[in-house]
Parts: structure tokens; C-alpha cells; sequence
């Protein structure tokens, strides 16, 4: 299955990418999203993660097509 | 549209007013509030010469409309309205207007700061300052 | 001049913008909060026509005065600035604005919160409605 | 001693007047002015006073020139 990961602010700059798309075989979540995408970077303290745009945790289980995010909190207003 | 991200410079007042006058709701809500948030030249006792605002499209959109929704299912109130800018700020500039209109006071204040306390808890935004010495990403918002 | 009591109908927005200008105080200011109060065309399940608002010329400026000296004592505000129209009101038209800026939200949010409700219990001011029956003083306002 | 009566709103209707100067003797009282100004009538529930535009209690004692103003509950804002 094909997932579009995403990352934002201090954790895009960190990453040196906005992201990729991932191909990925059989049921996953979004932990094994993070791991595949970063090459099993440690994860940041406070990391919040999104799919399909809603908040969600590490253990959520993605499916074919989805938009998975990683970002450090958020600091608008 | 109650949701409005926007990369230009906007006048927060001029928004109210002209959101107001759509409304067409004249006579009906006796309270209105407004908040608007800032950039102030300043944080955490350093100097701010400018600051990059970041955000993901589409989430941000999303969840802005889902607060307007939850405040408008806690408090009798008419209508809300937000205005969000993204990009690149200098001191003085206007980042935020939330706006709550409703027949009593009550309504529209609380509802108010519900909404801008969750929007700073939830919609995806990240601010980068520009200091003297280099930049920085803000780590965290100041608690309410 | 924080406190302004007018017989003419006045933009809140106008108001609040002029006042902010003349602050110069671009870059000090995170927030600022506003409450504008306006008349319906309804009150105790009644329709109202048209509004005379009395007042008490000179104790209605003291008192005023005197709540947001109070407010800036016990908030860390920048500023505060009140306008209240007196005479005859047709529904839509505004009656008081309410303006706080500060370096925090919390501080322009209670702050404002604060000069509301004690405006509307100290400052001499008395609305008179005209019903389709004919008129009635508003006897109290509403607790907040 | 000469005291400036005011009255506002409904009590200004139901007296037909906006106030008096009254001409007063010796030590006084808010409810004496009162009771002065208006020959004894029955002081409404709720009524609030002034003197010089701050709110006093009806046995506060004037002075000479004071201005002395009863009216009901506020309901400005």
C-alpha cells in the first residue's frame, strides 16, 4: 500500500524533506509509518502525528492512500 | 465562510465588520467579541524582528471549522468567525481574529476564549522567529 | 482619552482602530480583546421598536474613569478604552465598546471581562424601550 | 446650606421633576435630603444615591453646596 507521510516545521527542517510517499506491505501503523519513513530515527518528545488530517497515536493502524503526519506541537493564535 | 487562512497582511477589523454585515443578523445578538492575537516585537525577554508563521493546509482549515462547531454546540451563540494569517510577519502585524456574536454577553466571551485556546492547542500552525542572533522555532504556547 | 460618552451614533470598529493607532504601541501589544454591546430588537421575549438611553453627565466619566483604574491595577494591561453612546437607538445600533490590549490573552480577556459587568453595575446609566404597548424603564440588567 | 437635588430615569417621571436646590439647616443626612425634597414620600426599593457622583449610604451627612442625586438600578453597557 502506498502512504503519503508528511512533515512540518522544526521536524521538516530536522528531516531535510516535507516528506515522500512509502510503499509498505500489509497492516501497519502509524509507529511502523514513522520507522519506514525515517530509517528508525529516534522519535522527538511531544512528536503529534495525523492521518487523513485528524490527530491520532502511534499504535493507529493506516490503510492504503492515507496521508500520515508528523509534526512537533503547535504554536499558533 | 467562517474560516479564513490567508498569506496577506489582513485588517482585523475591517474582516469583523464586513463578516457582520453578511450576517444580516442586525437587532439579533446584543454581544460581540473579539480577540485579536499580535505579533508583538518581543518573547521570552528576547528581541523578534520577525517571525515565519507555518502551517498544514487543509488540517488547519479542517480543524478551525470543527472548534466553531464545538463552541457553537456548547453556547447559544449566532455565529463565529476566524481569521488566520500564515507566512512572513513583522511586529505590529495582526495573526489572529476570533470573533463570537450572540444575544447575551456570556455567550460570546466564553465561547471566544474556547475558541482560541483550542485553536492554540490543536490547529496545526508553527511560529519561527527571527532573533538577532538567528532563528528559532517557538517550542510551545504560553498556557492559558 | 480612555473614556468617551457621545450622543451620535459611533463605528465601534472606527473607534477601536483610532484608539490603537494613537497607543503607538505596535510590538508591545499580544492581544486585544473587544466587547461591543449593541441593541436588539428584543428583550424579555418582547420586541423592542426604539431605545432612549439617559445618563448622568460627569458621574457617568468619573465612574468609568475610575473601573479602568481599577483594571489596570489588578490586570498587567497596556490599555483599556470604553465608549458608550447615550440618547435614542434603533435595533442594530452599537452601545458600548469595550477595549483591552496587553501582552497576554488572559490579562485582555479578564480585564475586559471585568470593565463590562462593573460598567453595568456602577456607571449611571438607564435604558428606556419602546414597545409596541407603549414604553418601560429596564428595571435591572442581566447578572453575568 | 444650599444642597443641588438631582433625580434621574423613572424616579425623575414619577417626581416630574429633574431636581431642586434645597435650602437646608444645620447637620443633614441623605435621608433627610430625600425626605426634603420629596415631602416624605415612600423611598423605592432599590434606590441608589449620590453625593457628588460617588455612591453614598442614606446616612451619610452633607455639606453645604454638595450635590445629592437619587436614581434606581443602573442598567447601562
Amino acid at each position: 500500500m502506498t502512504i503519503d507521510v508528511k512533515f512540518f516545521a522544526s521536524l521538516r527542517e530536522k528531516m531535510g524533506s516535507d516528506g515522500q510517499q512509502l510503499d509498505l506491505a500489509g497492516l501497519e501503523t502509524v509507529q511502523a509509518v514513522w520507522d519506514a519513513a525515517t530509517s528508525n530515527a529516534e522519535m522527538p518528545v511531544n512528536l503529534l502525528s495525523a492521518v487523513n488530517m485528524e490527530y491520532v497515536d502511534l499504535n493507529s493502524v493506516v490503510k492504503d492512500g492515507d496521508e500520515v503526519a508528523f509534526f512537533p506541537p503547535v504554536t499558533g493564535g | 465562510m467562517n474560516v479564513i487562512v490567508t498569506d496577506k497582511i489582513f485588517d482585523p477589523w475591517q474582516e469583523v465588520q464586513r463578516f457582520q454585515n453578511d450576517m444580516q443578523a442586525d437587532g439579533q445578538f446584543g454581544a460581540c467579541v473579539t480577540f485579536i492575537g499580535t505579533m508583538r516585537d518581543f518573547n521570552e525577554n528576547t528581541d523578534v524582528q520577525k517571525m515565519t508563521l507555518e502551517h498544514y493546509p487543509g488540517m488547519t482549515e479542517k480543524h478551525l471549522a470543527q472548534i466553531i462547531d464545538e463552541a457553537k454546540q456548547k453556547w447559544n451563540i449566532l455565529d463565529a468567525f476566524i481569521v488566520h494569517r500564515v507566512g512572513d510577519f513583522k511586529p505590529g502585524d495582526p495573526i489572529v481574529l476570533v470573533a463570537t456574536w450572540s444575544a447575551h454577553r456570556a455567550e460570546a466571551y466564553e465561547a471566544n476564549r474556547y475558541l482560541i485556546e483550542e485553536l492554540k492547542s490543536r490547529a496545526p500552525f508553527w511560529k519561527k522567529e527571527t532573533l538577532k542572533e538567528g532563528t528559532r522555532w517557538v517550542e510551545h504556547n504560553t498556557p492559558a
